[in-house]
């Protein structure tokens, strides 16, 4: 039984437009709904991990191990009051962080999870997930302005200075990439990394991925980069002065974040979906495993990842950050993809 | 190495030059070594060249394309053949000699490196002159020796008399210049080539046109060949534009005989004997050159008869020696001509170093009625300057005779004008004999006649200066036996080496005549020599005597025929005049002022007056540009048609 | 199939919309913005002028335009800086020194 | 009749916002408003097949030179911003002058004649792959000005950061 039997019932045709815009609404449901489940338990993910990192047990209390303990504080926030200072910009103090969770969200439009599985397959995917998280930078910027206080000004504009610096190292980082690949297509980035017996650009472009990787924690304001939400200085950064819902689609949007730059990583480094070559030569059972179950293993690694480097690395100075992406990242970049443009040029 | 060896020539030297003057000051005392080597390598190619020459190899060869403009093209190029090989010799190994000489007669200079790097500009320069395959490369090296000369002439430019020599160096040499650069220019619009080769094989085109100047029919031939003789003219120093060369003893020694007697000087000599084909298809031309070199040399003879400085008689008869020189290549004798400046180049280029070396002894001093004497003092200057003096006075045997008896020879056998020169030619034989004597006699015979100071002081010179002049004094002696004639036992070897370039007159005088013009010429000369040994040696009172019975003779030859004076309120006051009165006064004060002052008033009238359209604000400037598009619109729509 | 002139009188009155915001507004900052839509304007009709005659120069003046326009608008807003640092105003009628 | 009506929607929205954009009192809320128009004019570039040109738009002047506009406007002071005058005394003018320059160039339009056709068809784009066909044109016809482009972007980059230095 294949979908077109199934839909053939209901008078649509696979080539017809409704078809194929119902498809994608699917598609695109099946995602969101993933990730906002994905998004409930990383919270709590996170504080076990983090927890048994630093010798506590983490939340225990709401059902089995604290698993409900995700459901209890979205029930928390949804019916926290909705405050908005008086002073504030209050169409900006309210759209930024929509802009936040939507310039995320459409960035898993691109990323390919299975070589069945996507919504879009778009030649320029890379430059796209470039330009929403381009976009994400105006939600820091507008929520920390629109607060009309210094704390959350300062957590915006700094932000900002950083998404926007470390835009370009990680954009040089992935420069090799797609210079290796030939193309920009996520898609046929994935598959390119087949041709060698490793299957990923991981081994070749290991500078480029550890770039990426520092790269990767600052774009997601994340420890040890996380100081536009510095408590001890600025209290809570940008979202200050948020409460409630919209406090709460910041942290959706901050995750969802996480979840896009992890599969960026195994899209461009790790080979997405698929596995060594030589891994299945000499394993040929592995081939039984789909796809989906190898990307999710590596998108979850990073994310690992993530809270790993949370729960051991202390916060960045300011200059120290800027200096480190100016003029040690975007220098070891640049020099890469000149040595990679080399090799590539004499092979 | 095929081109390297021939770029290198001159090359060499520029490249002696660059490091000199640039890196000179760091090591002062050691100037010398680059442009000894430099000039050495030089001579050593040049050596080489000579003998692939002598076998028989010419070579004419564009390494560059210099200019191209329209139909005009010029390459930096060489033409080797024998006459260039001949001049490639004399001017690298006198300019080495003279560089060697220079280390001693220089020494504690402050300005030590510099000259040094100057002697290697003008050796380049020179060697571009000689080796250049078409005009343009030849007036580019005409022109970089005259600047060479200028420089070195006013070496010691904190004397006002040699900066003022230097200038009217470089301003008489403008005047034949002048005519030289019209020759070219007319070379270049009736033949459309400058390339030596085109030129040659095109020139029989000329032959009969004419042209009108100022209402005369002018054969075309017979005016480019004047116009270029005009540059050998005041490149050589021939009358009228000689003035030059004697006040350019001011510079140093060396480089009077470097520049002022073996080499550039002469450049006016080979610009004619290069051009020998031209030269001789106009009888007018020939005539012109020959006169002129004629009555240079008897013009020039004369007055150093009566002059005290030494440098300046030595000029006077360099003078004299190209006048020689013109007067052969005058009567289509180029290959003796060439052949005289060849010898000349060696004993002229020794009576120098030896006068320098005197002047060294002396301190400075250049009056030989107040030297005597120094032949015990200094040896080997007297005997190498005594073999000087007998060369150039044409005694049998060394250099001076055999090509000044080629000169005579062939001058009597050269028709009428032919036999005048041949007279003139005789007459200053003799008086070169008479003042080459007579600097020997008072300077190093009888008593000093300076102060004790100065007897103290003499002393013999430094080997670096009396080694070149042994050598030249070789050369003074032996220079001459690549030509001797068949006459007496000879082949004229030189002769037949430039035939190819030069040609050969034909000589239809018999055996009886030559013994006698060589009888004529040897019995003047040793004339010359025993009346200056009359007047000098065994009755002192004689010239005292003569000077006060010719008193107005004695006066207009001390003054040098009062040409500087003639030249002074002729040309040079007139154009003082012009200049400070009408140039000044008029034309810059009113005329030039009037102008740059009116327009800017003008200028800062309408500015007061626009100003007021500037209000500083950006966005009337912005409006303006706005209704300037809108304009342009509108004319557009108005105007083009679809 | 939309016809070219669309897409260029589109552009024109982005264009036109442009010159007058530079014209009219007393900040610098919207006029500067002012000439970022003059300069998008223009990029619009040179994509679509590259569309329809199937040729790519319209599309490679786009990206050295947009390179033109970051320079300009780096320059731009530095000028505007060291301008407020030291007059602390941003609008042009206050700015008039070189009033003739 | 779907591409038309696409487009009419395109045209409205970016005409709209374009007016509002050289309109609103504050200018950050000019400076946001321009960045929908960005993503608009983007849409727009798509609906043209440039999908590369898209992506730099957004890339560039949306994540570049907004974020700078943004970063000048929010150290002004816009408490005086937004108590003074929006426009010129002059406005009437220069919005008389725009309008009449429009009108003539509506004119113009009429006569527009599009030259020959290039060989970059849609289908040959689509194949190669737009960034492709542009890189290709880009890296060999035009290396020269791209070279140039990366010049003037070195002496902006050296200019901003001269003019805009504290000096102390």
């Amino acid at each position: 039984m294949n979908f077109n039997e199934i839909f053939g019932t209901f008078g649509l045709q696979s080539t017809s437009f409704l078809f194929q815009l119902l498809i994608v609404l699917v598609k695109i449901a099946v995602v969101i709904a993933i990730t906002m489940l994905h998004v409930a338990y990383a919270t709590y993910f996170e504080r076990k991990v983090i927890g048994h990192m630093q010798v506590r047990v983490g939340p225990m209390r709401v059902g089995p191990h604290g698993l409900l303990q995700p459901i209890a504080d979205g029930v928390k926030l949804f019916f926290k009051e909705d405050i908005i200072p008086s002073n504030a910009d209050r169409t900006v103090f309210q759209i930024a962080p929509l802009v936040a969770v939507f310039a995320t969200l459409s960035s898993l439009a691109v990323i390919p999870f299975y070589d069945i599985f996507y919504i879009a397959n778009i030649n320029v995917g890379i430059l796209y997930i470039f330009a929403m998280s381009s976009l994400g930078a105006y939600s820091l910027i507008m929520s920390g302005w629109a607060s009309n206080s210094k704390y959350s000004f300062l957590g915006g504009l700094r932000s900002t200075a950083q998404v926007v610096s470390y835009e370009i190292a990680m954009a040089f980082s992935l420069v090799s990439i797609m210079l290796m690949a030939g193309s920009m297509n996520l898609i046929e980035i994935v598959q390119a990394q087949q041709q060698y017996w490793y299957g990923m650009y991981l081994i070749p472009q290991f500078v480029a991925y550890i770039v990426f990787l520092i790269a990767m924690l600052a774009e997601t304001n994340r420890t040890p980069f996380d100081l536009p939400e510095a408590e001890s200085e600025l209290v809570a950064g940008y979202f200050v002065e948020y409460s409630g819902m919209r406090f709460a689609l910041f942290f959706l949007g901050e995750y969802i974040g996480m979840i896009v730059m992890s599969s960026l990583a195994v899209v461009c480094f790790w080979g997405g979906w698929t596995v060594p070559p030589i891994l299945l030569k000499f394993i040929p059972q592995l081939a039984i495993v789909p796809g989906i179950v190898w990307f999710i293993l590596k998108v979850y690694f990073h994310i690992f990842l993530f809270y790993w480097i949370r729960a051991t690395l202390p916060r960045y100075r300011y200059d120290k950050l800027m200096a480190l992406g100016w003029k040690i990242l975007i220098p070891v970049a640049l020099a890469n993809l000149v040595v990679t443009s080399i090799i590539k040029y004499i092979y | 190495m095929t081109m390297e060896k021939y770029v290198l020539i001159p090359l060499l030297p520029l490249i002696g030059f660059c490091i000199n003057i640039w890196f000179g000051r760091f090591y002062q005392e050691k100037a010398h070594w680059i442009s000894i080597l430099a000039v050495l390598g030089s001579f050593i190619l040049s050596v080489i060249t000579f003998i692939e020459v002598l076998q028989g190899k010419v070579i004419n060869y564009d390494l560059y394309s210099w200019v191209i403009s329209g139909n005009f093209k010029v390459s930096i190029g060489f033409l080797i053949d024998q006459l260039t090989a001949i001049m490639l010799i004399v001017v690298t190994s006198v300019s080495l000699l003279v560089h060697i000489y220079s280390v001693g007669y220089m020494h504690g200079d402050s300005g030590y490196y510099r000259f040094f790097s100057y002697l290697n500009l003008f050796t380049f320069s020179m060697l571009m002159l000689v080796t250049g395959n078409n005009l343009m490369q030849l007036y580019f090296g005409w022109e970089a020796v005259g600047l060479c000369s200028y420089f070195l002439i006013g070496y010691y430019f904190r004397k006002q008399s040699a900066a003022d020599a230097g200038k009217k160096a470089f301003i008489v040499n403008r005047f034949g210049d002048f005519g030289f650069g019209i020759g070219v220019f007319m070379v270049f619009i009736y033949l459309e080539t400058l390339h030596y080769t085109d030129i040659f094989a095109n020139i029989h085109t000329l032959q009969g046109q004419t042209i009108n100047i100022l209402g005369f029919e002018i054969g075309l031939v017979t005016l480019i060949a004047l116009l270029l003789f005009c540059g050998a003219i005041g490149k050589s120093a021939q009358l009228p534009l000689h003035v030059w060369l004697a006040d350019a003893m001011e510079g140093p020694t060396p480089v009077s005989a470097l520049i002022h007697a073996a080499t550039m000087v002469t450049a006016g000599v080979f610009l004619v004997a290069r051009f020998n084909p031209l030269f001789s298809m106009s009888e007018t031309a020939m005539m012109v050159v020959a006169l002129t070199g004629a009555i240079t040399s008897l013009f020039a003879a004369t007055i150093a008869l009566v002059q005290n400085d030494i440098k300046r008689i030595i000029a006077y008869s360099t003078v004299s020696q190209l006048g020689y020189m013109f007067l052969a290549c005058g009567v289509g004798a180029y290959g003796a001509g060439i052949f005289h400046l060849f010898t000349h180049a060696y004993f002229k280029a020794l009576l120098f170093l030896g006068a320098g070396s005197v002047m060294h002894a002396m301190a400075g001093q250049l009056d030989i009625q107040k030297m005597g004497g120094l032949r015990k003092y200094m040896p080997i200057t007297f005997w190498t300057f005594m073999i000087a003096s007998v060369s150039i006075a044409g005694i049998p045997g060394l250099a001076g005779f055999f090509s000044k008896d080629e000169i005579l020879w062939l001058a009597y056998n050269a028709g009428t004008v032919g036999r005048i020169v041949w007279v003139i030619g005789t007459i200053v034989a003799g008086l070169t004999a008479f003042y080459s004597f007579r600097i020997v006699f008072l300077t190093f015979f009888g008593k000093f006649k300076g102060t004790h100071e100065e007897e103290h002081h003499l002393h013999e010179s430094p080997s670096s200066m009396t080694v070149p002049l042994m050598i030249l004094a070789v050369g003074a002696i032996s220079a001459g036996w690549v030509g001797i004639p068949p006459l007496l036992g000879g082949t004229n070897m030189i002769g037949h080496f430039l035939e190819p370039v030069l040609g050969h007159p034909h000589v239809h005088g018999t055996h009886a005549e030559e013994w006698m013009v060589i009888a004529i010429s040897v019995v003047v000369a040793l004339g010359g020599i025993f009346t200056a040994a009359v007047m000098y040696l065994w009755a002192p009172g004689i010239p005292q005597l003569l000077g006060r019975t010719f008193r107005s003779i004695y006066t207009v030859l001390w003054n040098k025929y009062y040409v500087d004076e003639l030249y002074d309120y002729t040309i040079v006051r007139p154009t003082k005049w012009i200049g400070s009165r009408i140039l000044v006064g008029v034309t810059d004060g009113k005329i030039i002022e009037g102008i740059v002052n009116g327009v800017p008033k003008l200028i800062a009238e309408f500015g007061e007056r626009f100003r007021k359209l500037q209000t500083g604000f950006l966005q009337h400037y912005a409006m303006g540009m706005a209704f300037g598009l809108f304009v342009i619109l509108s004319l557009v729509l108005i105007f083009v048609k679809q | 199939m939309v016809p070219l002139e669309w897409y260029i009188t589109l552009s024109t009155v982005i264009f036109i919309i442009g010159v007058i915001g530079f014209l009219i507004r007393r900040n610098i900052i919207i006029m500067l913005i002012s000439i970022e839509l003059m300069l998008n304007a223009v990029n619009l009709s040179l994509v679509a002028f590259s569309h329809y005659l199937q040729d790519l120069k319209g599309q490679i003046l786009v990206i050295f335009v947009i390179t033109v326009a970051a320079a300009e608008a780096a320059i731009g807003l530095a000028i505007l800086v060291s301008l407020y640092r030291n007059k602390a105003v941003v609008h042009t009628d206050k700015i008039t020194e070189m009033k003739g | 009749m779907l591409p038309q009506i696409i487009f009419g929607y395109f045209a409205i929205v970016t005409i709209v916002l374009s007016l509002v954009i050289i309109t609103r009192k504050n200018p950050v809320h000019s400076v946001l408003w321009m960045l929908v128009l960005f993503f608009h004019i983007a849409a727009i570039y798509l609906f043209l097949n440039a999908e590369f040109i898209a992506a730099v738009q957004v890339i560039l002047y949306a994540g570049a030179v907004l974020v700078l506009f943004l970063f000048v406007i929010m150290m002004l002071n816009l408490k005086e911003e937004l108590s003074s005058e929006r426009f010129i005394g002059e406005w009437p003018i220069g919005v008389a002058l725009g309008l009449s320059i429009l009108l003539f160039i509506f004119f113009s339009i009429a006569k527009l004649a599009p030259g020959p056709l290039g060989k970059f068809t849609i289908e040959l784009i689509q194949k190669e792959t737009h960034t492709k066909a542009i890189g290709k044109v880009l890296y060999t016809e035009y290396i020269l000005p791209f070279e140039v482009a990366s010049l003037i972007l070195l002496i902006a980059i050296v200019g901003a950061m001269v003019l805009a230095k504290k000096r102390t």
